[in-house]
This record gives structure tokens, C-alpha cells and sequence, in this order.
């Protein structure tokens, strides 16, 4: 238990220092394309991450980097996707929006919003079809909810009974929209009663409760009871996305109070409080710098990928590569 | 070797896959009462869990075949209809396509999304699209279009072990249309390879789905009048065959393209680019298109049906290349 | 008051007759395409368009006959519409699933299931922008409520206060599925619950019933007090469409019971008990079989669109017609 | 005449076109907060109410505006960038393309969907389509593909004035891009004329969209080489004004078409399709096409930049057909 502690604890402040050399090295032009970071929202991704086995399923969004960390991912090949490197963990396809880590269950971090409900459904179906005991869970924001790929996929959880767990995280927000003027209900776990699943409200910077309260999901989950509704109650610290300052809207006292509830903050001072000696978190904290700034090496000292896998998995039969791009000649015609 | 319909060419190909593979299952609204006769018995053969009835969710079923896909089953989707498709388009275009390229290769997506072309019956427009072009121009979908019973059931059977998305536009056209297909469970017509359906020396016709059988009829009428038209049917869009294309046409040196789907941006606008890009020195005429106008398909049967292809309105064309 | 129901009673019968008439004229291969029929769900059709003033705007979905006669749109042009003449009321473009009357504020009858919803909700806030008082009714089946359309309407309505009346034809089933195997609430009007909005179930066989509840919902939206969703709980006596055969499941003495409930008949001894000669509805009755024959005749006697007429509506302009065609010279190039 | 970016002529468009006319109104996702420039001053001159922030919900606000404009409205949407027009594919398909036919011209649908092309940035597959090609094979759509600020402004005027619904393919590589557009409130772009950017007699190249540009840069360094490269913008896809492009190719006798789409019916394989069908005897050469090939569009700089159409793809196409 305690050993379980000091991995939520882990993983959060992974989350958050590998964001933060993300967002530094983005601002120096050194990673393309946006960037989207968690930061505030580490204890509902690391909460409900940790409450899964490695070989249960996963599907995330735009904002991806955290999930794979919470998951278990290796770091190294996350950073280099961001750098855009063929040493990626996408080999440089995805970028920032798309950090899925097939390896440790994920299926994909789609960033169309939206999108990844049903695919986290259909997971969930094909275990079920095979007499797997796996769970699924999908995370999505609170603006998702009004996509209709929502609805449809909660009902199909729904009817056929399926394990997945729907993990909101409302951080109150989309781009520069307040959830409560574009979602008609007060809490989006209300949503559930359309689909008669059972829904939760859960404090999303207390990452015990998230652990709790998706723990119990998955077991249900597991257990054929069917799918959950979770909605983690957090905020985003940072822009909607790297460099778009113009949508950071005046939130005023708002953040301020927000930012008293950092998760890796409470979770300190409650692990403190719980016995952990202060000094064994900033062990942590710096055996994580070190792993971020190796990452960071790994990424730059990677190289791009070659001009011919631009050509690769769009099926899994290579594509024809046309001649004027010098890399092989197209043989067909 | 027996003599069976288009939709018993289906109904054999997705039964023999289901008992074949355990993986492979089928989902779809109302699959399960065989509207078209393509699932009889299936349910007693396969049972509930495998011949699936779906609410009318069309993003969120063919989003949940391709999650059940990327955990190794092979979903079979029925979106009966081609226009339901658009309901689906962003699990189509954003999931189904891209998955696989988004994440370097780490997801595999072997599904089939199976749809028909209801057309030239009075469907009326929203219900009478023949939208394979819309998908042409979206990698990561190979794309089938059986103009015989034989070629719907290899082609259908490739598509389903297949470890790429397929998509099968059905030409409702064809559906009551009989020709011999081999009994053989492993009677496979590869992904990617056109047929010469006729062989012929004057004029190459391409002709896409239900306008290869008008093709053939043109085809039969003008040898009568000495005229040796080779009929080509490309019979998969994505990849397309275009070895066998441009070896034809250059062979004859005339052309004509021949696509029910309306003429902008279709499969023979891209065949027609295709020919003069590549085989022009060859050409001894233009390259005329025979496609439906673009205008939306009306309900009143007088004015609906002429718009299509026809063995007539390509008998034409044949003739325009042969004057030129 | 007697008149409005002698009127509730009339259009009933209207619909009721002018699909019987269809039916026979389908069958023998006149009426081409496919034909569904609404026959058993004429109360709810009626109360709610009788609860509309002329002005107020409808959408209906692909079971369309019964809308537009039910808001008091001519027969002639319905019925020529169904046998594909020039003087249908789509000009014999749209045909059964379309019978869209826009006089009557019809904005369409529209056959891909759900994608009414949308529609509806924005002609109310077409209203609404234009400072107006119309409401917008929308028909939908229960198997709409499944469609991601409709959730995103709801949604809409609901945020923006809109003068919606959300019209559930509850019939039970979907082409052969049961609304119970699909749907994962007891009750459609429990999805209500995802947007705040309000939900009333009503007796669909109780045209009454349909226009108290339809009637108070129009009354709040006029009143600026927004979105109802109404579920009508009713049942479709025929197949899903005409010919359909097959998919006509076997659906037992569940049909027996609800013959026992036609709307029709029901509202016919209800009326002679409140003192209304049955000898007047047979009037009515017999008068309007004589409008369906006559408007058989004129849709006989029409003719059939020009070819040209294929090309006109794509735009407000014309489109090129082919020369092929041999109607025009495509005079373009 | 003032020199403006093409994003400062979107804004001056839309705000012109909400200030003449009431029943013009915007709606979008953000669009209130002004993330890309278009907006600025937007929600003080004309209120919340016409500049509406929307749900993301974009089957139910492209619906929403076509309900709105069919009771005479006229909505402008910001569907901010192209893939997200997917999940309203069938409200745009079914709905807005063809309500007016369907309904034998009883309704009318005068709406704008606006979206941006955003590609070559990095935005990676599910965020770097050109779509278009899509809309062109569906009737009842009209499509502006603006490649200068002085056409972007004055075509997305014509658009908001026009009682049909439009779609406007605003692409990013233009954003920054500056030319002198007219202060005229009524300087209106045409929809359905192509325009002769640069007048040449050798080759004409029909380029759409960002590649506009490019072909121009191509033209200038092939003039010092000799070779006189016409360049013909079509503008707008539906309707294509093929007189002007066939006028351009009948006189030069070679054409490139340029268009940044996937190769597989795209745009320019329309384009050379129309053009050998109908201008077979003028051509001396083959028509080659430039556009993106038929992958996806991955996230790593150094391979997605070379995908897409260049200067120097366009030279080299422009010297095969004048050596062929
Ligand atoms: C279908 C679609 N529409 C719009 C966008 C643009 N977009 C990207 S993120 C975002 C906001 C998402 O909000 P939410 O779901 O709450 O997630 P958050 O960003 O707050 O984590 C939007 C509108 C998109 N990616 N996909
Ligand atoms: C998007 C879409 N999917 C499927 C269909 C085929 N279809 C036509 S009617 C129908 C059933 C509709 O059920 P419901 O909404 O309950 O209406 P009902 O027919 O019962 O009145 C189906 C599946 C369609 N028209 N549109
Ligand atoms: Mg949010
Ligand atoms: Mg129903």
C-alpha cells in the first residue's frame, strides 16, 4: 500500500515535469506542432490509470501525454514522438495529440474529440466476445459529452453490459468555452441517467479518491456488472494548449483558487501527514528529473525517420512511393 | 461450381468466414431478421453474440468495430444503406483510416464495413449515393466494388481476412444478377488486381460495379457492328490496378471510363486522369467519361432512371472514340 | 371545442385512409419506391400537430405521410407525390419518405433516421433570432434516440432556451428491433434527464391526451420557458414498410392487444359517448373517402415531371443538363 | 484598396456581411474568443446572440444552421478546422446538400460553412485534410477555395449573399499571406469564374487553393528560362468554370493540374479528366498532376513538408510536358 502510494506520487509528478520540459522545449521551436498539457488534472489520469492492470485497455485524447505515463509507458520513446523522431513511440506519426502506447493497453489517443468513445466501447466488446476478463477505459473531457460519438457510445456500453469505465475529465473548460454554458446538465454524471449507468462524482485532484472510485468501477466492471460513468471534478493550470494565449480567457480568482489544489501538493502534505519522510519524495522528484533530462538526450540524439516511412502503415503492405520523391522508384504502371 | 445470386454470393462468403474463423463476427441493424437474405440462418449457426443487432448508431458501431478490431476480432459491419455511412464518416475517415498510421504501426484494424448502392428504384436523394469516390481520396481504406456474384464473394472473403479496413460498396443493382461460383471455401479473388472481363482491340471500357454488366451488353452489341471493345473492371478502387488499365489502353489506345457515381470526382474521373498522365502517347482519342450527372437522384422513376450509365450511353461513347 | 375535435377525429381519418388507399396503389404498382405507414400512430400525429398554430414549424422523418395532413397540408399534392408527379407537392423529386409540405411550415420530412432533430432545433432558433413566437415540433421514432443527432440537438435546445417540442413516436420497435433490446432506459423520456429537459409521457392512442400534453408544451415554449421532450407511447399496426415481409417478426398477441387500442376507434366511442352522433363521423368519414379518391384521380392524371426537371433545385439556379440527354444543349465548354 | 492578410479578410467579409444584413449571423465553436483573428471586435459590435459560441457538437450546429436558414436566416459557421466537418457529414450530406431537391424546391438554404485547412504545420493526420474533393462529387454544394486575400475576401462575400449553401476550404498556408484587397462594401468575388492569375502561352498550370502560389513562384522562375507558364485559379470547385480552364489548355496545348488534395479524386484529377475529355485535340502532351500522394500526412517535419505540392514540383512537371 504504501509502495502503491509512492507510485501514484510518481507518476503524477512524472506527468508534471515531463510536461513542463515539453512545454519549454516547444517554446524554444525545438517540438512542433501544439502541445496540450494536463497540468492540474495528474491525480484524475494517474487515479484512474493505476486502478486498471497493465493488460486492460485504454483510450485517451488530445491531451495524451499523461495517460500513457499513467499507464506505465516507457518515457524515452513518448519524448521522442514529441521531438518527432523515428525512435517515437508513434516513429514520429503522431506527435504531441497522439502519444498512445500500444504496449501497456492503449488504442489510440484521438484527438478529435469525440472519437475515441466508441473505439474504447468496441474494446471493451472484443473482450467480452473473446471471455476476457478486460476492462476498457476511456477518457474524454467535459466538452466531448456533447458530441454525439458520446451518446452512441455509452448506450452501446450500456445495452450489451459492457466493462468500460467513461472517465469525464471535466476540467470545467473547452478551449475557451465554460462547460456550463454549453452542457445542460449541472454535473456531467447526470448524463448516465439517459443510459441507466451508474455514474460517480469524484474529487479529481485527490488521486486516492480517483483510485477509489475507479478501482470500484473496474471491479464491477470486471465482475460483468457493466460499464461506469466517472466524472473527475479538475482544472487545467496552463492554456488550453501551448502558445495560445489569446483563449487563455480572464479566469481570475478562479485559477488562483484552483492552483491551492494542486494534486501533487495535497498528495505530498497527506503522504507527509501519513509518515513518509519529506526527503523520499524529493528522492523521487529527482530520480524523475533525471529520467525526463535522459529522455530529452534520447530524443535529440534520435534521428527524424526516413522520407520512405511517410509511406508505411497506411496499410500494412507498404504504399507506392512516387519517383519524384527520389526514394525508390514507383514500380507500379 | 453453382449458380447463385449476388446477395447468395454475400451470404456464403460471410458464413463460411464466421465458421472459419471464430474471431470474425457480424454487426449491423436488423442483421439478425436477414432483410436482404444475406444472413439466413445465421443466427442458429452463430448465435446472438456473433450476428449482432446494433442500435441506430451508426458512428458508435462502426467506432466499436473498430476498437473490437484493434483487440484482434475481424467485425464484419452492415451498414445496409451506403448514404448511412454518413452518420459514420468521422469513425471512418478519423479512426478507421488513420488509426494504423497515427500510431506507427502499433494498431491493426482488419474490419469490413459492407454497405449497399440502392439506386436507379426510386430511393429518392437520400437514399441513392454511390459514394466510393469520397473514400478514394482517404488513405488507409481499400475499397471493393463486385460487378458479378463470383467477384462479391471473393472479393468479400479477401476482405475479411484482410488485416486492413475494407470497405464493400454492394451495387444493389446487381443484386438479383446470377453467375457460378466455385463451392470451395478458400475461393479467394485477390485485393488489387483488375479483371479483363472481355478481351477486346479497339477501345478499352473501365467500368466500375453495376456499369460493368452495361459494359459487356455495349460491348456484345458493337461486335456486331466490328467493333472489338475490351471491357476492364478495376473490381477494387484502393488499391487500383492501374498496370492492367494502362496496359489495355495502350494496347487499344482509346478509353472510355464508366462509373455510376456522379461524374465529379469519381472513380472514372481518376481512372481518366490516370490514362492521360500515363499512357497519353498512346491515346488516339479523347477520354470520355459515362457517369451520372451531378444532380441528386429524383424520386419519379421517368426521370431517375436515364441518368445512370447504360449499355446505350456507352454503345455512344464507343462510337464518338471510333469517329475521332 | 366540439369542432376542434370533430377535427382531431377527421384528420385521423384522413391519415388513416390516404394510407390505405397508398397501400392498394403500392401493391399494384403504381406507387413506386418504398411506402411505411403510420397506421396505429395516428393520435399522436394529430394531437400534435393540432396543438400547432399554421405558422409554428414541423419536421418528420421518413414515416411522413401522416405529418403533413395532420398539420393541414392539400391531399392532392401528397398523393401525386407518392406516384411521382410533376404536381406533387416535392414536384415528384421526394416521394413517400419526403411528403414535406413547407405552406403548412413542414421543413421537411427527412428518411435518414435522426437527422431531423437538428433541423427542428434550428428553426426555433431562427425563431428566436428573429424575435418570433413560432415553436418547432420534431418527429422522431424511438429508434432515433439513438442516433448521435439527436443527442446533439437536445443538447443545443436546451442550452439556448429553444421553443422545441421534441416528438417521440415511441412505435416500440425500429424496422424489426425492439426499442427494449436498443434502448437503454424503461422510458425514452428518461434521456430528458442528460439536458435538464423537461419529459412528459403520453398515451399515444389518446389524441386528447397528445394535445393537453403537446398543447402545454407548445405553451411554455411560446412563453419562452424552452425544450419539452414528449414520448408517446403507441405502436405501428402494419410492417415496418410495405412489402417488408420478412421483417414483419412475429410479434404475437402483443399486436392483438394494441388493435384493441386503435386511435381511431377509440376516439370514435369516446366522442359518440360525449353525445356526438356516430352518424356525423360517418359523414365525415365518407366525405373524406371521397377526397382520397379524388385525389387519386388527380395524381393519376398528372404527368410525370419533365427530364429536365432533374437538374432544377440543386441550386436556386440550374444546374448543366448533359447533352446526351438530348433536353437541352449543355451549352457549357 | 488596403494591403490585408488573408485571416483580416475573412474578418473584414464577415463583418461587413453582419453589418448589412441582419439575418446574418455566426456560429462556431470559440469563436467568440477570437482564436485566429477573425472575430476581433465581433461580440461588441453584433452581441452574443449572432456570434454564437456553439457545444462541440458539429452534427447539431451545421443542422441547426440549416434549420436557421431554411426559416431565412443566413448563418455563417466556423467549423474552425476541415476534419471536424466529419461528424457533421450527414447533416451536410443529407441535410444541407439536399434539402432544396428533395423537397422539389420548397426550401432554401443560404449558409456558409467555413473551414479552415490547416497542413504542413505538424498537425498530424487527423488534423491536416483538404477535403474537398469529398463535397465535390455531392451535389448542392457550392465550393470556394480562395488562394489570395482580395479573392477570399470578395468570394466569401458572394458566398454569404448567395441563397445556396457554400462551402468555403480557407487554407492555412495563406493565412499570413497579404495582397491589396478593395474597402469597398460591395466588392463582391464572383462565384463559379476562375481567374487567369498570370497569362502565358506554352503550358497552363490550374492550381488550387495554397498551390496557387506556388504555381506563380513556378511561372517566374520558368519566364527566365523561356517558358511561359499560364496560371489559371478556378476559384471554386462547384461551379467549376471549365470554359476558362479549357479556353487556357486549347490555347497553350499542355496543362499541369496542381492540387494539394490527395492524388485520388482529387480535384486536379477532375480538372484532367475534363480536360482531355473535352480538349483531346489541343494537347500536345500529357496532363501531369501535382498534388499530395495517397498517404496520410504524418506529424514529423522532414517527411510530412515533401508531400505536398512545390515550386520545384512544379517546374520539373512544366519541363516533362515541354520535352514530351
Ligand atoms: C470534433 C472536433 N471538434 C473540435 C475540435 C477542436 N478542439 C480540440 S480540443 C477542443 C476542446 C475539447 O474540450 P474537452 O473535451 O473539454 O477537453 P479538454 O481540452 O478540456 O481537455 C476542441 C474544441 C476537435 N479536435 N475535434
Ligand atoms: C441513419 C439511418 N440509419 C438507418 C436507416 C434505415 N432505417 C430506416 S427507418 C429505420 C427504423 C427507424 O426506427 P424508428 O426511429 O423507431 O422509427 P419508426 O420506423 O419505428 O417509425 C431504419 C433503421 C436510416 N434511414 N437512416
Ligand atoms: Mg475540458
Ligand atoms: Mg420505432
Amino acid at each position: 500500500m504504501k509502495k502503491e502510494r509512492l507510485e501514484l506520487f510518481r507518476r503524477m509528478v512524472l506527468i508534471r515535469r515531463f510536461e513542463s520540459h515539453a512545454e519549454a522545449c516547444h517554446a524554444k521551436g525545438e517540438i512542433p506542432g501544439s502541445l496540450h498539457t494536463a497540468t492540474g488534472q495528474e491525480a484524475e489520469i494517474v487515479g484512474s490509470c493505476m486502478a486498471l492492470r497493465p493488460d486492460d485497455y485504454m483510450v485517451g485524447n488530445h491531451r495524451s501525454h499523461g495517460h500513457p505515463i499513467a499507464k506505465g509507458a516507457a518515457i524515452n520513446p513518448l519524448m521522442a514522438e514529441l521531438f518527432g523522431r523515428s525512435t517515437g513511440v508513434c516513429g514520429g506519426k503522431g506527435g504531441s495529440m497522439h502519444l498512445s502506447d500500444f504496449s501497456v493497453g492503449s488504442l489510440g489517443e484521438t484527438s478529435i474529440v469525440g472519437s475515441g468513445v466508441p473505439v474504447a466501447v468496441g474494446a471493451a466488446l472484443g473482450a467480452s466476445l473473446q471471455g476476457s476478463d478486460r476492462v476498457s477505459l476511456c477518457f474524454f473531457g467535459d466538452g466531448a459529452t456533447n458530441e454525439g460519438a458520446f451518446h452512441e457510445g455509452m448506450n452501446l456500453a450500456a445495452i450489451w453490459n459492457l466493462p468500460v469505465i467513461f472517465l469525464c475529465e471535466n476540467n470545467l473548460y473547452g478551449v475557451s468555452t465554460p462547460a456550463a454554458e454549453v452542457i445542460s446538465v449541472k454535473d456531467i454524471a447526470e448524463r448516465g441517467a439517459a443510459y441507466t449507468m451508474r455514474s460517480e462524482i469524484v474529487d479529481g485532484q485527490d488521486v486516492d479518491a480517483v483510485f477509489d472510485v475507479v478501482g470500484a468501477a473496474v471491479s464491477r466492471a470486471r465482475a460483468g456488472e457493466g460499464p461506469t460513468l466517472v466524472e473527475a471534478k479538475t482544472y487545467r493550470f496552463a492554456e488550453h494548449a501551448a502558445n495560445m494565449g489569446r483563449v487563455l480567457l480572464e479566469r481570475g480568482p478562479e485559477l488562483e483558487e484552483w492552483l491551492k489544489r494542486d494534486p501533487i501538493e495535497l498528495y505530498r502534505s497527506k503522504l507527509i501527514a501519513g509518515g513518509t519522510a519529506a526527503d523520499d519524495l524529493l528522492a523521487i522528484e529527482t530520480e524523475i528529473e533525471d529520467e525526463i533530462i535522459a529522455s530529452l538526450d534520447f530524443a535529440r540524439n534520435s534521428p527524424y525517420p526516413e522520407q520512405s516511412e511517410a509511406f508505411t502503415d497506411v496499410f500494412t503492405e507498404p504504399v507506392p512511393i512516387p519517383a519524384w520523391l527520389n526514394v525508390v522508384e514507383d514500380g507500379d504502371g | 461450381m453453382a449458380n447463385v445470386s449476388f446477395l447468395e454470393a454475400i451470404r456464403q462468403a460471410q458464413f463460411e468466414e464466421l465458421s472459419r474463423d471464430e474471431n470474425v463476427f457480424l454487426m449491423g441493424e436488423d442483421v439478425r431478421c436477414n432483410v436482404f437474405g444475406t444472413t439466413t440462418g445465421f443466427v442458429e449457426a452463430f448465435g446472438k453474440a456473433r450476428v449482432r443487432d446494433t442500435p441506430i448508431s451508426e458512428a458508435g458501431f462502426v467506432g466499436a468495430a473498430a476498437g473490437a478490431s484493434m483487440v484482434g476480432m475481424r467485425p464484419i459491419v452492415d451498414l445496409t444503406i451506403a448514404t448511412f455511412a454518413y452518420p459514420a464518416m468521422d469513425q471512418i475517415c478519423s479512426i478507421v483510416a488513420k488509426s494504423r498510421y497515427l500510431y506507427g504501426g502499433q494498431a491493426r484494424l482488419p474490419l469490413v464495413l459492407r454497405m449497399c448502392m440502392f439506386y436507379g428504384n426510386s430511393n429518392a436523394a437520400q437514399h441513392s449515393d454511390r459514394p466510393y469516390p469520397m473514400f478514394m481520396g482517404m488513405p488507409g481504406l481499400k475499397i471493393i466494388v463486385p460487378s458479378n456474384p463470383a467477384d462479391m464473394k471473393g472479393l468479400l472473403k479477401s476482405a475479411i481476412r484482410d488485416d486492413n479496413p475494407v470497405m464493400s460498396f454492394e451495387d444493389g443493382t446487381l443484386w438479383s444478377s446470377k453467375s457460378t461460383v466455385p463451392d470451395d471455401d478458400d475461393f479467394l479473388v485477390p485485393i488489387g488486381v483488375a479483371d479483363v472481363k472481355r478481351e477486346g482491340t479497339d477501345v478499352s471500357v473501365i467500368a466500375v460495379g453495376g456499369s460493368v454488366q452495361y459494359a459487356l451488353a455495349a460491348a456484345e452489341t458493337l461486335a456486331g457492328e466490328g467493333v472489338s471493345v475490351e471491357v476492364v473492371d478495376p473490381r477494387t478502387l484502393v488499391p487500383l490496378d492501374t498496370k492492367t488499365i494502362l496496359n489495355s489502353v495502350r494496347k487499344t489506345g482509346r478509353a472510355i471510363t464508366v462509373d455510376p457515381a456522379h461524374q465529379s470526382c469519381s472513380a472514372a474521373s481518376e481512372i481518366s486522369a490516370t490514362i492521360v498522365e500515363r499512357a497519353f502517347s498512346h491515346l488516339k482519342a479523347p477520354v470520355l467519361r459515362v457517369t451520372t450527372p451531378d444532380t441528386h437522384l429524383p424520386f419519379s422513376p421517368p426521370i431517375e432512371k436515364p441518368l445512370y450509365p447504360s449499355p446505350e450511353r456507352i454503345i455512344a461513347a464507343v462510337r464518338k472514340v471510333m469517329d475521332s
